[in-house]
Protein backbone atom coordinates (compact mmCIF):
# COMPACT_ATOMS: atom_id res chain seq x y z
CA UNK A 1 0.00 0.00 0.00
CA UNK A 2 2.57 2.49 1.06
CA UNK A 3 4.37 1.67 -2.38
CA UNK A 4 1.28 2.78 -4.11
CA UNK A 5 1.11 6.10 -2.55
CA UNK A 6 4.96 6.25 -3.40
CA UNK A 7 4.03 5.71 -7.35
CA UNK A 8 1.63 8.20 -6.80
CA UNK A 9 3.60 11.03 -5.21
CA UNK A 10 6.26 10.22 -8.23
CA UNK A 11 3.31 10.88 -10.67
CA UNK A 12 2.03 14.11 -9.12
CA UNK A 13 5.78 15.35 -9.04
CA UNK A 14 5.99 14.69 -13.04
CA UNK A 15 2.76 16.62 -13.29
CA UNK A 16 4.18 19.64 -11.41
CA UNK A 17 7.58 19.36 -13.65
CA UNK A 18 4.94 19.59 -16.60
CA UNK A 19 2.76 22.49 -14.35
CA UNK A 20 6.20 23.70 -14.09
CA UNK A 21 6.83 24.38 -17.83
CA UNK A 22 3.54 26.88 -18.32
CA UNK A 23 4.73 28.92 -15.02
CA UNK A 24 8.32 29.05 -16.34
CA UNK A 25 7.36 29.96 -19.85
CA UNK A 26 3.98 31.72 -20.13
CA UNK A 27 3.09 33.58 -22.48
CA UNK A 28 2.19 36.57 -19.64
CA UNK A 29 2.14 36.66 -16.03
CA UNK A 30 -2.10 35.84 -15.89
CA UNK A 31 -0.65 32.19 -17.17
CA UNK A 32 2.02 32.34 -15.01
CA UNK A 33 -0.29 32.48 -12.45
CA UNK A 34 -2.75 30.38 -13.50
CA UNK A 35 0.38 27.45 -13.71
CA UNK A 36 1.92 28.57 -10.01
CA UNK A 37 -2.01 28.05 -8.35
CA UNK A 38 -2.04 24.58 -10.51
CA UNK A 39 1.17 23.41 -8.35
CA UNK A 40 -0.03 24.49 -5.42
CA UNK A 41 -2.70 22.28 -5.02
CA UNK A 42 -0.80 19.53 -6.64
CA UNK A 43 1.73 20.09 -3.35
CA UNK A 44 -0.73 19.89 -0.83
CA UNK A 45 -1.51 16.16 -2.10
CA UNK A 46 2.31 15.12 -2.00
CA UNK A 47 2.83 16.90 1.60
CA UNK A 48 -0.66 14.50 2.55
CA UNK A 49 1.15 11.25 0.76
CA UNK A 50 4.26 11.74 2.28
CA UNK A 51 2.71 12.01 5.84
CA UNK A 52 0.92 8.81 4.58
CA UNK A 53 4.40 7.00 3.96
CA UNK A 54 6.27 8.63 6.76
CA UNK A 55 3.24 7.53 9.33
CA UNK A 56 3.25 11.20 10.77
CA UNK A 57 -0.25 12.42 9.08
CA UNK A 58 -1.08 13.70 12.06
CA UNK A 59 1.45 16.53 11.71
CA UNK A 60 1.77 16.57 8.02
CA UNK A 61 -2.06 17.71 7.49
CA UNK A 62 -1.68 21.07 9.59
CA UNK A 63 1.12 21.83 7.11
CA UNK A 64 -0.96 20.80 4.17
CA UNK A 65 -4.26 23.13 5.29
CA UNK A 66 -1.56 25.74 5.76
CA UNK A 67 -0.36 25.56 2.56
CA UNK A 68 -3.95 25.43 0.97
CA UNK A 69 -4.32 28.50 2.69
CA UNK A 70 -1.68 30.77 1.63
CA UNK A 71 -2.20 29.37 -1.87
CA UNK A 72 -5.33 30.94 -1.96
CA UNK A 73 -4.72 34.42 -0.33
CA UNK A 74 -1.73 34.82 -2.53
CA UNK A 75 -3.82 34.33 -5.78
CA UNK A 76 -6.00 36.68 -4.74
CA UNK A 77 -3.82 39.53 -3.63
CA UNK A 78 -1.80 38.65 -6.99
CA UNK A 79 -4.94 39.33 -8.53
CA UNK A 80 -5.98 42.28 -6.76
CA UNK A 81 -2.35 43.54 -7.69
CA UNK A 82 -2.82 43.06 -11.37
CA UNK A 83 -5.90 44.05 -11.54
CA UNK A 84 -5.14 47.56 -9.42
CA UNK A 85 -1.88 48.16 -11.50
CA UNK A 86 -3.32 46.60 -15.04
CA UNK A 87 0.37 45.52 -16.01
CA UNK A 88 -0.30 42.81 -17.57
CA UNK A 89 0.61 41.94 -20.77
CA UNK A 90 4.49 41.27 -19.47
CA UNK B 1 -77.30 112.86 14.05
CA UNK B 2 -73.84 112.21 16.23
CA UNK B 3 -75.74 109.11 17.92
CA UNK B 4 -75.97 107.44 15.20
CA UNK B 5 -72.65 108.00 13.98
CA UNK B 6 -71.69 106.76 17.15
CA UNK B 7 -73.39 104.10 17.13
CA UNK B 8 -72.61 102.95 13.80
CA UNK B 9 -68.66 103.71 14.58
CA UNK B 10 -68.99 101.17 17.77
CA UNK B 11 -70.39 98.58 15.48
CA UNK B 12 -67.71 98.69 13.22
CA UNK B 13 -65.51 98.45 16.16
CA UNK B 14 -67.14 95.64 17.84
CA UNK B 15 -66.88 93.91 14.05
CA UNK B 16 -63.24 94.62 13.90
CA UNK B 17 -62.34 93.20 16.96
CA UNK B 18 -64.82 90.58 16.41
CA UNK B 19 -63.34 89.31 12.97
CA UNK B 20 -59.81 89.99 14.94
CA UNK B 21 -60.57 87.53 17.83
CA UNK B 22 -61.92 84.90 15.09
CA UNK B 23 -58.42 85.25 13.25
CA UNK B 24 -56.41 84.73 16.52
CA UNK B 25 -58.50 81.69 17.60
CA UNK B 26 -57.93 80.29 14.10
CA UNK B 27 -54.22 80.85 14.32
CA UNK B 28 -53.86 79.07 17.66
CA UNK B 29 -55.77 76.06 16.79
CA UNK B 30 -53.39 75.24 14.06
CA UNK B 31 -50.60 76.46 16.44
CA UNK B 32 -52.15 73.64 18.60
CA UNK B 33 -52.28 71.28 15.44
CA UNK B 34 -48.68 71.77 14.38
CA UNK B 35 -47.53 71.33 18.19
CA UNK B 36 -50.02 67.66 18.22
CA UNK B 37 -48.52 66.65 15.21
CA UNK B 38 -44.47 67.45 15.73
CA UNK B 39 -45.30 65.72 19.18
CA UNK B 40 -46.15 62.60 17.95
CA UNK B 41 -43.79 62.91 15.09
CA UNK B 42 -41.03 63.05 17.50
CA UNK B 43 -42.46 60.16 19.26
CA UNK B 44 -42.34 57.74 16.10
CA UNK B 45 -38.92 58.68 15.67
CA UNK B 46 -37.97 58.15 18.70
CA UNK B 47 -39.89 54.47 18.95
CA UNK B 48 -38.40 54.13 15.76
CA UNK B 49 -35.06 54.55 16.78
CA UNK B 50 -35.36 52.68 20.13
CA UNK B 51 -36.50 49.66 18.09
CA UNK B 52 -33.76 49.51 15.60
CA UNK B 53 -31.12 49.77 18.45
CA UNK B 54 -32.85 46.92 20.28
CA UNK B 55 -32.97 45.38 16.90
CA UNK B 56 -29.32 45.78 16.31
CA UNK B 57 -27.70 44.83 19.80
CA UNK B 58 -29.99 41.45 19.47
CA UNK B 59 -28.76 40.65 16.00
CA UNK B 60 -25.06 41.55 17.07
CA UNK B 61 -25.41 39.06 20.50
CA UNK B 62 -26.71 36.26 18.77
CA UNK B 63 -23.96 36.94 16.04
CA UNK B 64 -21.40 37.07 18.60
CA UNK B 65 -22.92 34.01 20.23
CA UNK B 66 -23.46 32.09 16.94
CA UNK B 67 -19.85 33.07 16.18
CA UNK B 68 -18.22 31.49 19.20
CA UNK B 69 -19.88 28.39 19.09
CA UNK B 70 -18.87 27.48 15.31
CA UNK B 71 -15.15 28.49 16.30
CA UNK B 72 -15.38 26.35 19.40
CA UNK B 73 -16.70 23.38 17.63
CA UNK B 74 -14.11 24.20 14.89
CA UNK B 75 -11.00 24.04 17.73
CA UNK B 76 -11.96 21.15 19.37
CA UNK B 77 -12.11 19.35 16.02
CA UNK B 78 -7.94 20.58 15.39
CA UNK B 79 -6.83 20.87 18.23
CA UNK B 80 -7.68 16.87 19.90
CA UNK B 81 -6.77 17.31 22.97
CA UNK B 82 -9.68 17.74 25.78
CA UNK B 83 -8.24 18.35 28.75
CA UNK B 84 -9.42 21.76 31.09
CA UNK B 85 -6.15 23.27 30.03
CA UNK B 86 -6.44 23.31 26.19
CA UNK B 87 -10.35 23.60 26.52
CA UNK B 88 -9.58 26.79 28.29
CA UNK B 89 -7.19 28.22 25.56
CA UNK B 90 -9.30 27.71 23.21
CA UNK B 91 -12.55 29.18 24.86
CA UNK B 92 -10.40 32.02 25.22
CA UNK B 93 -9.21 32.35 21.95
CA UNK B 94 -12.30 31.80 20.08
CA UNK B 95 -13.90 34.70 22.41
CA UNK B 96 -11.23 37.07 21.44
CA UNK B 97 -11.99 36.12 17.73
CA UNK B 98 -15.54 36.37 17.91
CA UNK B 99 -15.22 39.55 18.76
CA UNK B 100 -12.96 40.68 16.41
CA UNK B 101 -15.05 39.32 14.10
CA UNK B 102 -19.01 39.13 14.94
CA UNK B 103 -20.11 41.00 12.22
CA UNK B 104 -18.53 38.99 9.36
CA UNK B 105 -19.35 36.00 9.15
CA UNK B 106 -23.50 36.07 9.36
CA UNK B 107 -23.51 39.58 7.66
CA UNK B 108 -27.47 39.77 6.09
CA UNK B 109 -28.56 36.51 7.60
CA UNK B 110 -31.53 36.08 9.84
CA UNK B 111 -31.90 33.80 12.28
CA UNK B 112 -35.16 31.55 11.56
CA UNK B 113 -34.77 30.90 8.09
CA UNK B 114 -30.95 29.38 8.75
CA UNK B 115 -32.28 25.72 9.17
CA UNK B 116 -34.54 25.10 5.97
CA UNK B 117 -31.79 27.07 3.96
CA UNK B 118 -28.58 24.68 5.29
CA UNK B 119 -31.28 21.75 4.72
CA UNK B 120 -32.22 22.75 1.09
CA UNK B 121 -28.20 23.52 0.37
CA UNK B 122 -26.95 20.00 1.92
CA UNK B 123 -29.74 18.90 -0.64
CA UNK B 124 -28.10 20.89 -3.53
CA UNK B 125 -24.70 19.56 -2.89
CA UNK B 126 -24.94 16.08 -4.83
CA UNK B 127 -26.74 17.52 -7.98
CA UNK B 128 -23.64 20.02 -8.04
CA UNK B 129 -21.21 17.34 -7.57
CA UNK B 130 -22.62 15.23 -10.00
CA UNK B 131 -22.34 18.51 -12.59
CA UNK B 132 -18.67 18.68 -11.31
CA UNK B 133 -17.95 15.12 -12.61
CA UNK B 134 -19.98 15.94 -15.84
CA UNK B 135 -17.66 19.12 -16.40
CA UNK B 136 -14.21 16.90 -15.93
CA UNK B 137 -15.05 14.30 -17.90
CA UNK B 138 -16.17 16.89 -20.83
CA UNK B 139 -12.72 18.96 -19.95
CA UNK B 140 -10.89 15.30 -20.43
CA UNK B 141 -12.76 14.73 -23.79
CA UNK B 142 -11.69 17.56 -25.10
CA UNK B 143 -8.24 17.75 -23.73
CA UNK B 144 -7.32 13.85 -25.03
CA UNK B 145 -9.01 14.61 -28.43
CA UNK B 146 -6.07 15.14 -31.34
CA UNK B 147 -7.96 17.65 -32.76
CA UNK B 148 -9.91 20.40 -29.79
CA UNK B 149 -13.14 20.81 -30.88
CA UNK B 150 -14.33 24.46 -28.84
CA UNK B 151 -16.07 27.65 -30.21
CA UNK B 152 -14.74 30.08 -26.79
CA UNK B 153 -17.34 33.09 -26.20
CA UNK B 154 -17.94 35.65 -23.77
CA UNK B 155 -22.15 35.32 -22.98
CA UNK B 156 -23.70 38.00 -20.35
CA UNK B 157 -26.75 37.67 -19.03
CA UNK B 158 -29.12 39.62 -16.12
CA UNK B 159 -30.01 38.09 -12.58
CA UNK B 160 -32.92 38.46 -10.82
CA UNK B 161 -30.88 36.96 -7.14
CA UNK B 162 -30.99 40.25 -4.57
CA UNK B 163 -28.23 38.90 -1.87
CA UNK B 164 -24.64 38.22 -2.11
CA UNK B 165 -24.96 34.78 -0.81
CA UNK B 166 -27.16 33.57 -3.40
CA UNK B 167 -24.96 35.56 -6.05
CA UNK B 168 -21.73 33.79 -4.75
CA UNK B 169 -23.47 30.50 -4.81
CA UNK B 170 -24.62 30.81 -8.14
CA UNK B 171 -20.82 32.14 -9.49
CA UNK B 172 -19.28 29.33 -8.06
CA UNK B 173 -21.61 26.95 -9.29
CA UNK B 174 -21.35 28.12 -12.92
CA UNK B 175 -17.69 28.11 -12.51
CA UNK B 176 -17.84 23.82 -11.53
CA UNK B 177 -20.25 22.80 -14.29
CA UNK B 178 -19.17 22.02 -17.84
CA UNK B 179 -17.77 24.27 -19.96
CA UNK B 180 -18.57 27.84 -18.11
CA UNK B 181 -16.55 30.06 -15.58
CA UNK B 182 -17.97 33.03 -14.18
CA UNK B 183 -15.37 36.20 -15.06
CA UNK B 184 -17.14 39.52 -13.74
CA UNK B 185 -20.68 40.69 -12.06
CA UNK B 186 -20.77 44.17 -12.19
CA UNK B 187 -24.95 45.31 -10.68
CA UNK B 188 -25.93 41.62 -11.21
CA UNK B 189 -24.66 41.24 -14.96
CA UNK B 190 -22.92 38.01 -15.32
CA UNK B 191 -20.05 37.67 -17.84
CA UNK B 192 -19.21 34.13 -18.48
CA UNK B 193 -16.71 32.85 -20.66
CA UNK B 194 -18.23 29.59 -22.05
CA UNK B 195 -16.38 26.80 -23.90
CA UNK B 196 -18.74 26.19 -26.74
CA UNK B 197 -22.28 27.75 -28.43
CA UNK B 198 -24.31 23.91 -26.41
CA UNK B 199 -23.41 25.21 -22.84
CA UNK B 200 -24.34 28.74 -23.61
CA UNK B 201 -27.31 27.89 -24.48
CA UNK B 202 -27.95 25.50 -21.59
CA UNK B 203 -26.93 28.13 -19.40
CA UNK B 204 -29.50 31.12 -20.56
CA UNK B 205 -31.98 28.24 -20.16
CA UNK B 206 -31.80 29.31 -16.72
CA UNK B 207 -32.25 26.05 -14.53
CA UNK B 208 -29.61 26.66 -12.07
CA UNK B 209 -30.35 30.06 -11.43
CA UNK B 210 -34.02 28.63 -10.10
CA UNK B 211 -32.57 26.07 -7.90
CA UNK B 212 -30.12 28.48 -6.56
CA UNK B 213 -32.83 31.52 -5.89
CA UNK B 214 -34.85 27.67 -4.59
CA UNK B 215 -32.49 27.51 -1.66
CA UNK B 216 -32.04 31.26 -0.48
CA UNK B 217 -35.49 31.37 -0.48
CA UNK B 218 -35.85 34.29 -2.88
CA UNK B 219 -38.84 33.50 -4.61
CA UNK B 220 -41.16 32.71 -2.00
CA UNK B 221 -42.05 34.57 1.70
CA UNK B 222 -38.86 36.64 1.55
CA UNK B 223 -40.67 38.94 3.95
CA UNK B 224 -42.56 36.58 6.45
CA UNK B 225 -39.67 36.58 9.14
CA UNK B 226 -39.01 40.14 8.97
CA UNK B 227 -42.86 40.55 10.23
CA UNK B 228 -42.34 38.20 12.74
CA UNK B 229 -39.05 39.90 14.48
CA UNK B 230 -40.88 42.78 14.17
CA UNK B 231 -44.12 42.10 16.24
CA UNK B 232 -42.25 40.04 18.80
CA UNK B 233 -39.97 43.37 19.32
CA UNK B 234 -42.64 45.88 19.28
CA UNK B 235 -44.48 44.24 21.67
CA UNK B 236 -41.84 43.79 24.16
CA UNK B 237 -41.25 47.27 23.75
CA UNK B 238 -45.06 48.18 24.34
CA UNK B 239 -45.24 45.74 27.64
CA UNK C 1 -6.95 53.03 -2.43
CA UNK C 2 -8.95 50.13 -3.31
CA UNK C 3 -11.85 50.80 -5.44
CA UNK C 4 -15.20 50.51 -4.11
CA UNK C 5 -16.01 47.96 -6.72
CA UNK C 6 -18.50 45.30 -6.20
CA UNK C 7 -16.52 41.92 -6.33
CA UNK C 8 -18.97 40.12 -4.32
CA UNK C 9 -17.64 36.73 -4.74
CA UNK C 10 -14.19 37.46 -3.19
CA UNK C 11 -15.57 39.87 -0.67
CA UNK C 12 -17.72 37.35 0.69
CA UNK C 13 -15.35 34.15 0.45
CA UNK C 14 -12.87 36.71 2.46
CA UNK C 15 -16.00 37.13 5.22
CA UNK C 16 -16.87 33.71 5.54
CA UNK C 17 -13.08 32.02 6.23
CA UNK C 18 -11.42 35.03 7.90
CA UNK C 19 -12.77 33.79 11.22
CA UNK C 20 -11.29 30.57 10.69
CA UNK C 21 -8.18 31.60 9.51
CA UNK C 22 -7.62 33.37 12.43
CA UNK C 23 -8.82 30.77 14.67
CA UNK C 24 -5.77 28.55 13.17
CA UNK C 25 -3.51 30.77 13.04
CA UNK C 26 -4.30 30.77 16.91
CA UNK C 27 -4.46 26.84 17.14
CA UNK C 28 -0.73 26.44 15.64
CA UNK C 29 0.32 29.35 18.05
CA UNK C 30 -0.92 27.64 21.33
CA UNK C 31 -0.13 24.23 20.03
CA UNK C 32 3.67 25.14 19.02
CA UNK C 33 5.07 22.45 21.45
CA UNK C 34 3.68 19.95 20.54
CA UNK C 35 2.84 19.56 16.62
CA UNK C 36 4.71 21.68 13.84
CA UNK C 37 4.83 25.51 13.90
CA UNK C 38 4.90 28.16 16.57
CA UNK C 39 5.44 31.58 16.98
CA UNK C 40 6.49 32.96 14.00
CA UNK C 41 4.29 30.70 11.55
CA UNK C 42 1.19 31.40 13.50
CA UNK C 43 2.68 34.76 13.50
CA UNK C 44 2.68 34.92 9.74
CA UNK C 45 -0.96 33.22 9.57
CA UNK C 46 -2.59 35.98 11.73
CA UNK C 47 -1.35 38.73 8.89
CA UNK C 48 -1.77 36.72 6.21
CA UNK C 49 -5.65 37.12 7.54
CA UNK C 50 -5.28 40.69 7.92
CA UNK C 51 -4.00 41.09 4.42
CA UNK C 52 -6.67 39.11 3.22
CA UNK C 53 -8.91 41.10 4.87
CA UNK C 54 -7.02 44.38 3.77
CA UNK C 55 -7.51 43.54 -0.03
CA UNK C 56 -11.21 42.66 0.07
CA UNK C 57 -12.74 44.58 2.80
CA UNK C 58 -10.72 47.86 1.88
CA UNK C 59 -8.41 49.50 4.79
CA UNK C 60 -11.38 51.27 6.56
CA UNK C 61 -12.47 48.31 7.92
CA UNK C 62 -9.42 46.77 9.02
CA UNK C 63 -8.64 50.03 10.65
CA UNK C 64 -12.10 49.49 12.31
CA UNK C 65 -10.21 46.61 13.76
CA UNK C 66 -6.68 47.52 14.42
CA UNK C 67 -4.97 50.30 13.79
CA UNK C 68 -1.85 51.22 12.97
CA UNK C 69 -1.17 52.60 16.77
CA UNK C 70 -2.32 49.87 18.09
CA UNK C 71 -0.18 47.11 16.16
CA UNK C 72 2.58 49.50 16.90
CA UNK C 73 2.06 48.68 20.83
CA UNK C 74 1.23 45.21 19.86
CA UNK C 75 4.74 44.75 18.86
CA UNK C 76 6.33 46.42 21.74
CA UNK C 77 4.15 44.23 24.14
CA UNK C 78 5.30 40.81 22.05
CA UNK C 79 8.96 41.89 22.41
CA UNK C 80 8.38 43.08 25.71
CA UNK C 81 7.02 39.45 26.86
CA UNK C 82 9.70 37.33 25.16
CA UNK C 83 12.45 39.46 26.77
CA UNK C 84 10.54 39.73 30.26
CA UNK C 85 10.33 36.01 30.48
CA UNK C 86 14.02 35.36 29.26
CA UNK C 87 15.22 37.90 32.19
CA UNK C 88 12.65 36.82 34.75
CA UNK C 89 14.69 33.09 34.24
CA UNK C 90 17.65 35.34 34.78
CA UNK C 91 16.71 36.85 38.25
CA UNK C 92 15.55 33.42 39.28
CA UNK C 93 19.51 32.14 38.94
CA UNK C 94 18.88 30.27 35.68
CA UNK C 95 20.23 31.16 32.12
CA UNK C 96 18.49 33.51 30.13
CA UNK C 97 15.27 31.96 28.67
CA UNK C 98 15.57 28.89 31.47
CA UNK C 99 12.34 27.75 31.82
CA UNK C 100 12.40 25.76 34.48
CA UNK C 101 13.66 27.83 37.05
CA UNK C 102 9.98 29.48 36.49
CA UNK C 103 8.65 26.76 38.69
CA UNK C 104 9.49 28.54 41.55
CA UNK C 105 6.89 31.49 40.78
CA UNK C 106 4.28 29.39 39.17
CA UNK C 107 4.06 26.80 42.20
CA UNK C 108 4.22 23.76 39.54
CA UNK C 109 6.57 21.14 38.50
CA UNK C 110 9.92 21.76 36.76
CA UNK C 111 8.35 20.41 33.36
CA UNK C 112 4.84 21.88 33.42
CA UNK C 113 6.94 25.10 34.21
CA UNK C 114 8.89 24.47 31.24
CA UNK C 115 5.75 23.68 29.12
CA UNK C 116 3.78 26.82 30.03
CA UNK C 117 7.59 28.97 29.57
CA UNK C 118 7.57 28.05 26.29
CA UNK C 119 3.93 28.68 25.56
CA UNK C 120 4.81 32.52 27.00
CA UNK C 121 7.17 33.04 24.44
CA UNK C 122 5.66 31.59 21.66
CA UNK C 123 2.91 34.10 22.67
CA UNK C 124 5.25 37.03 22.50
CA UNK C 125 6.68 36.05 18.88
CA UNK C 126 3.36 35.23 17.61
CA UNK C 127 1.99 39.19 18.78
CA UNK C 128 5.42 41.01 17.83
CA UNK C 129 5.49 39.11 14.16
CA UNK C 130 2.02 39.42 13.03
CA UNK C 131 2.20 43.03 14.23
CA UNK C 132 5.65 43.93 12.44
CA UNK C 133 3.83 42.27 9.27
CA UNK C 134 0.67 44.78 9.52
CA UNK C 135 2.83 47.69 9.73
CA UNK C 136 5.23 46.43 7.04
CA UNK C 137 2.02 45.40 4.52
CA UNK C 138 0.31 48.85 5.73
CA UNK C 139 3.19 51.10 4.75
CA UNK C 140 3.84 48.98 1.40
CA UNK C 141 -0.15 49.53 0.20
CA UNK C 142 -0.57 52.98 1.21
CA UNK C 143 2.77 53.98 0.10
CA UNK C 144 3.81 55.44 3.59
CA UNK C 145 0.80 58.03 3.63
CA UNK C 146 -0.81 57.14 6.44
CA UNK C 147 -4.09 59.21 7.14
CA UNK C 148 -3.02 59.33 11.11
CA UNK C 149 0.12 61.27 10.17
CA UNK C 150 -1.62 64.04 8.18
CA UNK C 151 -1.96 66.31 11.65
CA UNK C 152 1.52 66.18 12.91
CA UNK C 153 2.78 66.81 9.58
CA UNK C 154 1.27 70.17 8.95
CA UNK D 1 -6.12 -6.90 0.82
CA UNK D 2 -8.82 -5.01 2.75
CA UNK D 3 -12.31 -3.48 1.31
CA UNK D 4 -11.06 -0.19 2.24
CA UNK D 5 -8.28 -0.47 0.82
CA UNK D 6 -9.48 -1.14 -2.84
CA UNK D 7 -11.54 1.85 -2.65
CA UNK D 8 -9.23 4.25 -1.45
CA UNK D 9 -7.06 2.96 -4.29
CA UNK D 10 -9.63 3.25 -6.94
CA UNK D 11 -9.98 6.70 -5.26
CA UNK D 12 -6.78 7.99 -5.66
CA UNK D 13 -6.47 6.66 -9.20
CA UNK D 14 -9.73 8.64 -10.70
CA UNK D 15 -7.92 11.82 -8.61
CA UNK D 16 -4.76 11.03 -10.49
CA UNK D 17 -6.47 10.49 -13.64
CA UNK D 18 -8.07 13.83 -13.56
CA UNK D 19 -5.11 15.98 -12.60
CA UNK D 20 -3.27 15.11 -15.60
CA UNK D 21 -6.39 15.77 -17.60
CA UNK D 22 -6.30 18.83 -15.85
CA UNK D 23 -2.34 19.23 -16.34
CA UNK D 24 -2.58 18.40 -20.07
CA UNK D 25 -5.74 21.09 -20.22
CA UNK D 26 -3.39 23.77 -19.21
CA UNK D 27 -0.51 22.76 -21.77
CA UNK D 28 -2.61 21.92 -24.96
CA UNK D 29 -5.30 24.44 -24.52
CA UNK D 30 -4.74 27.29 -26.84
CA UNK D 31 -5.59 30.26 -24.33
CA UNK D 32 -5.55 32.30 -20.97
CA UNK D 33 -9.19 31.82 -20.63
CA UNK D 34 -9.35 27.87 -22.01
CA UNK D 35 -6.59 26.96 -19.56
CA UNK D 36 -8.63 28.02 -16.24
CA UNK D 37 -11.10 26.14 -17.44
CA UNK D 38 -8.85 23.03 -16.63
CA UNK D 39 -7.54 23.86 -13.68
CA UNK D 40 -10.49 25.19 -12.23
CA UNK D 41 -12.85 22.49 -12.44
CA UNK D 42 -10.02 19.61 -12.67
CA UNK D 43 -7.96 20.74 -9.58
CA UNK D 44 -11.13 21.07 -7.41
CA UNK D 45 -12.37 17.62 -8.55
CA UNK D 46 -8.96 15.69 -8.31
CA UNK D 47 -8.26 17.00 -4.66
CA UNK D 48 -11.51 16.24 -3.78
CA UNK D 49 -11.09 12.44 -4.51
CA UNK D 50 -7.95 12.53 -3.88
CA UNK D 51 -8.61 13.75 -0.52
CA UNK D 52 -11.51 11.33 -0.01
CA UNK D 53 -9.45 8.47 -0.95
CA UNK D 54 -6.85 9.35 1.66
CA UNK D 55 -9.49 9.50 4.53
CA UNK D 56 -11.10 6.22 3.72
CA UNK D 57 -7.39 4.44 3.66
CA UNK D 58 -6.64 6.84 7.03
CA UNK D 59 -10.25 5.14 8.98
CA UNK D 60 -12.39 7.53 10.83
CA UNK D 61 -10.66 9.70 12.98
CA UNK D 62 -9.86 13.10 14.09
CA UNK D 63 -7.17 13.46 11.13
CA UNK D 64 -9.75 12.33 8.40
CA UNK D 65 -12.08 14.92 9.77
CA UNK D 66 -9.21 17.36 9.22
CA UNK D 67 -9.09 15.50 5.65
CA UNK D 68 -13.04 16.93 5.27
CA UNK D 69 -12.49 20.36 6.46
CA UNK D 70 -9.81 20.57 3.86
CA UNK D 71 -11.85 19.49 1.12
CA UNK D 72 -14.38 21.72 2.32
CA UNK D 73 -12.20 24.80 1.99
CA UNK D 74 -10.89 23.77 -1.48
CA UNK D 75 -14.54 23.32 -2.86
CA UNK D 76 -15.04 26.78 -1.76
CA UNK D 77 -11.27 28.71 -2.25
CA UNK D 78 -10.51 26.80 -5.75
CA UNK D 79 -13.62 28.36 -7.54
CA UNK D 80 -13.20 32.19 -6.42
CA UNK D 81 -9.74 31.80 -6.81
CA UNK D 82 -10.31 30.92 -10.69
CA UNK D 83 -12.84 34.02 -10.54
CA UNK D 84 -10.49 36.37 -9.46
CA UNK D 85 -7.18 35.84 -11.82
CA UNK D 86 -10.13 35.81 -14.86
CA UNK D 87 -11.59 38.96 -13.47
CA UNK D 88 -7.83 40.30 -13.48
CA UNK D 89 -7.58 39.85 -16.87
CA UNK D 90 -10.84 40.84 -18.04
CA UNK D 91 -10.80 44.02 -16.49
CA UNK D 92 -7.24 44.52 -18.97
CA UNK D 93 -9.64 44.24 -21.76
CA UNK D 94 -7.52 40.96 -22.58
CA UNK D 95 -9.60 39.44 -25.37
CA UNK D 96 -10.71 35.77 -25.67
CA UNK D 97 -9.03 33.57 -28.29
CA UNK D 98 -12.03 32.54 -30.52
CA UNK D 99 -11.86 30.20 -33.70
CA UNK D 100 -11.94 33.26 -36.50
CA UNK D 101 -8.94 34.67 -34.51
CA UNK D 102 -7.12 31.08 -34.24
CA UNK D 103 -7.57 30.86 -38.65
CA UNK D 104 -5.84 33.87 -39.22
CA UNK D 105 -2.77 32.55 -37.52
Amino acid sequence: MTQFFLFVGVGMCALVLLCLYRATYGPTVLNRAAGISAIGTKTLIILLLMGVIYDRIDMFIDISMVYALLNFIGCVVLAKYLETTGEVSC
Amino acid sequence: MEVTLLLEATENAFRILQRAREHAVGVLDTAVEFTAEETRYCDEKRCRALFTGAQRKKTQIHNFVGTSIILFAFWMLLSGKFDAFHLGLGAICCTLVAYLFHDLLFANVRVGDMRIVTARFIAYIPWLIEQIVLANIHVASLVLRPKMPIDPQIIEFKTKLETDISCVTLANSITLTPGTITIDIKDGVYYVHALSQKVADDLNAGEMEDRVAHIFMEADHLYVQDVLDAARIYQTLRV
Amino acid sequence: MTRASDDVIIKALARLLMPFIVAYALYVVMHGHHSPGGGFQGGVILAAGFVLLVVTHGLEQTRKRMSEKLAGVISSIGVFIYGGIGALCLILGGNYLDYGKLSKILLVTPAEARSLGILGVEIGVALAVMAVMYIIFFAIFTAGESPEDDGRAE
Amino acid sequence: MLVKDVISILFMLAGFFFFTTATLGLLRLPDFYARLHATGKGDTLAVLLSLVGLAVYHGFSLTSAKIVFIAVFMFLAQPTATHAISRAAFRCQIQPWTVAKGREK
